[in-house]
């Protein structure tokens, strides 16, 4: 069964089409990058898939669960790293990942987020408060939640941005762990290079709609 | 994910932060103390007429106060979108609400309770024999200001008039908390029966249940707008 | 929308004079049934003019002077300006508006000579201003707000013709 | 979702609801100006009724249509139904404040007071605070979504809340100004209540015109903010 199945998806804002008739299949283990330009309505996908906006037309289907009528199954099974932290300013590193993954309905031992902090480079910081945190390690932070969270399908809105060399790598390692252990991934991102590392298949959405393209003519392909 | 874990879990999360910073007791609590200094300049009045007018003074100065203290509940959700990873967390949106809601009653509650001997000693008031019964009124109409105050919360926080429209929406709707609550405190404060003032604890009651609820209801269309 | 939306403009324009027009005829009609029915003169024009004939008076029932009996009333009428007074006989079972101190106008004949007034009605103050006021306060908002809904309305069709859409110009990355 | 042939055949008939309005609203004024006779204890005055009473009613009107279009707008999201929500509040401030000033108008005469704290009046005054803090707070929400979801709900807990302000303060009332004067209405004679009647249908269609009139002006400005924005597929235009 696909992860992630996405049917003729359109979405439109009163009188703007956001995006036209985006179909999309992700297999068990399969990472999919996306790119496009600005404005192409990449962001708008992924808050679709993310559950955070409903597909005007079309369905999202998310391990067998339509991501409308059976929406919180649904997101059982997903996990969304945005632009933004989703971090409480006056909580511990250790705390944030407790309440986070705790409204998933599981408790991880102490020993299980200090593993997956150190994981990710940022078992120093545990008991920080992450006001403290530096934009990059926020989102290592964030990497360490999607980790503990166990998705079925990890959704990574720009997940280089604000990383260092050490930081990408580090990602570019958990994603294919991710993959590995049968998880989809879907990344939208600018950096064709870095995405491409990991990615097995790879998309443009262009002109509101989605065009794959091979990942080995990633590098050269102009869009 | 059962329903009481989750207000259990964001319970946990703001008592912790409020703990952690102690940024809203220790404010509301200053603010509440300026209300009451103002107020004892405001009204040259005698002793007697002061006592007269006490219910509505403390209820004046708890509803400015709650109006400081709910506003901002939100505010630690906007600062990073929390409250989109709220949206899709996989769990009912309604017990998010609740979950804010303790967390609001239960600080506004710890300011008035604190806010009672003060009163008692700025205005030479005797009430240590009503306690229980201001108590009652001062939960009742706390939770019908806070289960308000919440949902405005959410609704305002993210504007860039925040501070003007919260008790914009706030203070129209609440009249009824107001006229409860001052009505009963007066019966409470004059030493009458309980059965002389019960219908005023009982609109409080009522007050609160509706808009629980449908406030409650709201909630998820609200997050999963 | 088959006419031109300038001349749908010209429409809504000759519509709400049309409009301003029964509502201008219907307000005559009533100042003119005011001044037949309702308006009253002062007691010192009565003392001045001694008219013949109906007359409308308006007056203050002055204190202590009023009797009751089964089919007549009599009291006291005063101007509230200057002390003039003057006796009134009211024929017909007592009238509830009747009172001391009471502002009242009465409808009757003057009898110039024994300074007597006999009342055949009697009716409360017009307040004819309140009445103005709060037509006015009505209505006017009221047709301006139409008029400028139904106006912004064509206003906003032709902005909409004419506004050109902002067409982004293709950036080098959309080329294939 | 209401079909764009259903809005342009509401649309089309706008013109004959507002042209029955119109009328009836015209011989309703002549017969409450000019025909009706006076009233045994207020005299002119009670003509005032012939505005003040149809206004209620019509922000009252708008109040229910924006609260029924708020539940329906949370139910199937549906942005004509936003902009009909939009109209009928500020439909509805206007009618609401020319009651509450005509009501005052007519009080000062006939009771001697501009206003007293009864519970029909704290309502209306309520509903006011409650519709202007609706329309400000559609100002300020940035996106259009958020802005119509957090509207809807903001009039159906208004909605909910006003029949508890009536109550409390009837209560309240009760107990600290003993009914001194009464605030029901007058003891009404036939010839008093056919403009009435006549004003009542005149204003409930002029609501309605209104609000037809009003939601496409606010869907036109969508649509020109849209344009204007670039953010216009062609399939709309």
């Amino acid at each position: 069964m696909p992860s992630l199945i996405g049917t003729k998806i359109s979405h439109t804002y009163r009188f703007f089409k956001a995006l036209k008739e985006v179909s999309i299949e992700l297999q068990k283990g399969e990472c999919y990058a996306l790119f496009g330009p600005n404005g192409a309505g990449k962001t708008t996908l992924m808050k679709i898939f993310a559950t955070l906006l409903q597909p005007t037309l079309g369905s999202v289907s998310i391990m067998g669960k339509d991501s409308v009528q059976d929406r919180e199954a649904a997101r059982q099974a997903l996990f969304f790293i945005g632009h933004k932290s989703f971090l409480y300013e006056d909580l511990t590193a250790i705390e944030n990942i407790e309440f986070t993954i705790g409204l998933r309905g599981w408790r991880p031992t102490l020993g299980e987020i200090k593993t997956a902090l150190d994981r990710v480079g940022i078992g120093a910081y545990a008991s920080q408060k992450s006001r403290y945190l530096s934009a990059g390690m926020q989102k290592r932070l964030s990497l360490a939640k999607a980790i503990l969270a166990r998705p079925s399908l990890l959704l990574l809105d720009e997940p280089y941005a604000s990383l260092d060399e050490k930081g990408i790598d580090i990602m570019n390692e958990s994603i294919r762990d991710f993959s590995n252990q049968g998880a989809s991934v879907l990344i939208s991102s600018h950096d064709r290079l870095k995405a491409a590392e990991v990615a097995h298949r790879a998309g443009t959405l262009h002109n509101k709609g989605l065009k794959e393209v091979p990942i080995t003519e990633l590098a050269n392909a102009l869009f | 994910m059962p329903f009481f874990d989750v207000i259990k879990w964001i319970l946990w999360k703001d008592m912790l932060s409020e703990i952690r910073s102690r940024e809203s007791i220790s404010s509301l609590f200053f603010f509440a103390l300026n209300v009451i200094l103002i107020f004892s300049f405001s009204f040259s009045v005698g002793q007697d007429v002061m006592l007269a007018l006490m219910p509505g003074l403390i209820w004046v100065a708890f509803g400015f106060t709650s109006i400081l203290g709910l506003g901002k509940s939100f505010l630690s959700e906007v600062h990073n979108d929390c409250i989109a990873y709220l949206q899709i967390a996989p769990v009912p949106k309604g017990a998010i609400y609740l979950g804010k809601l303790a967390g609001n009653i239960l600080l506004m509650m710890v300011v008035e309770i604190i806010l009672y001997p003060l009163f008692m000693i700025f205005f030479n008031m005797d009430i240590l024999a009503k306690i229980p019964s201001l108590l009652i009124i001062s939960f009742l109409a706390t939770v019908g200001l806070s289960a308000l105050g919440t949902l405005f919360s959410i609704l305002t926080v993210q504007l860039r008039a925040r501070e003007v429209m919260f008790p914009l929406l706030l203070l129209p709707l609440s009249v009824p908390v107001f006229i409860g609550a001052v009505e009963a405190t007066q019966g409470a404060l004059s030493g009458d029966p309980y059965s002389s003032y019960r219908h005023w604890i009982e609109l409080l009651f009522i007050f609160d249940m509706i808009i629980t609820i449908v406030s409650f209801w709201m909630f998820e269309y609200i997050l999963d707008y | 929308m088959k006419l031109g939306e300038r001349q749908s403009l010209r429409a809504i324009y000759i519509r709400w004079i049309a409009v301003a027009m029964i509502l201008a005829i219907i307000f005559a009609l009533a100042i003119f049934r005011y001044n037949r029915e309702v308006s009253a003169i002062p007691l010192e024009a009565l003392l001045q003019n001694k008219p013949d004939g109906m007359v409308r008076v308006l007056g203050r029932v002055v204190a202590g002077t009023l009797m009751r009996k089964e089919s007549a009333s009599t009291f006291n009428l005063s101007s509230d300006a200057k002390n003039t007074e003057i006796s009134v006989l009211y024929i017909g079972k007592p009238d509830d508006n009747v009172r001391e101190l009471k502002l009242l106008v009465l409808a009757g004949f003057f009898d110039p000579e024994k300074m007597e007034f006999t009342a055949q009605r009697i009716a409360p103050i017009p307040n004819i201003g309140f009445v103005v006021a709060a037509y006015l306060i009505a209505l006017l908002p009221l047709i301006f707000f139409l008029f400028n809904m139904e106006r912004n309305i064509i206003l906003l069709s032709i902005l909409i013709k004419e506004e050109k859409a902002y067409e982004p110009e293709s950036s080098p990355n959309e080329q294939e | 979702m209401i079909s764009a042939s259903l809005r342009g055949k509401l649309w089309k008939w706008s013109g004959v609801i507002g042209l029955l309005s119109g009328l009836f609203i015209f011989i309703g004024l002549f017969l409450g100006l000019v025909v009706a006779p006076p009233d045994y204890y207020q005299g002119e005055v009670f003509r005032i009724m012939y505005v003040h009473v149809p206004f209620a009613k019509a922000s009252l009107l708008s109040y229910i249509t924006l609260f029924l279009g708020s539940c329906f707008y949370l139910w199937k999201k549906d942005f004509i139904v936003d902009n009909l929500c939009h109209a009928a509040a500020g439909i509805g401030v206007f009618f609401t404040s020319v009651a509450l000033i005509t009501g005052s108008i007519w009080a000062k005469p006939t009771w001697n007071t501009w206003w007293t704290w009864d519970p029909r009046l704290v309502s209306f005054a309520i509903l006011l605070l409650i519709l202007i803090g609706y329309l400000m707070l559609r100002t300020f929400v940035d996106d259009k979504r958020k802005e119509a979801t957090y509207a809807a709900v903001l009039a159906i807990i208004g909605f909910v809340d006003l029949p508890i302000v009536y109550f409390s303060v009837e209560w309240w009332r009760t107990l600290h100004q003993p009914m001194s004067i009464s605030t029901r209405g007058v003891s009404i004679a036939p010839g008093m209540l056919t403009p009435l009647i006549f004003m009542m249908i005149g204003t409930s269609l002029l609501v309605s015109y209104m609000l037809l009139i009003r939601t496409q002006m606010l869907y036109l400005r969508h649509l020109l903010e849209a344009k204007q924005g670039g953010l216009l597929s062609e399939e709309s235009s």
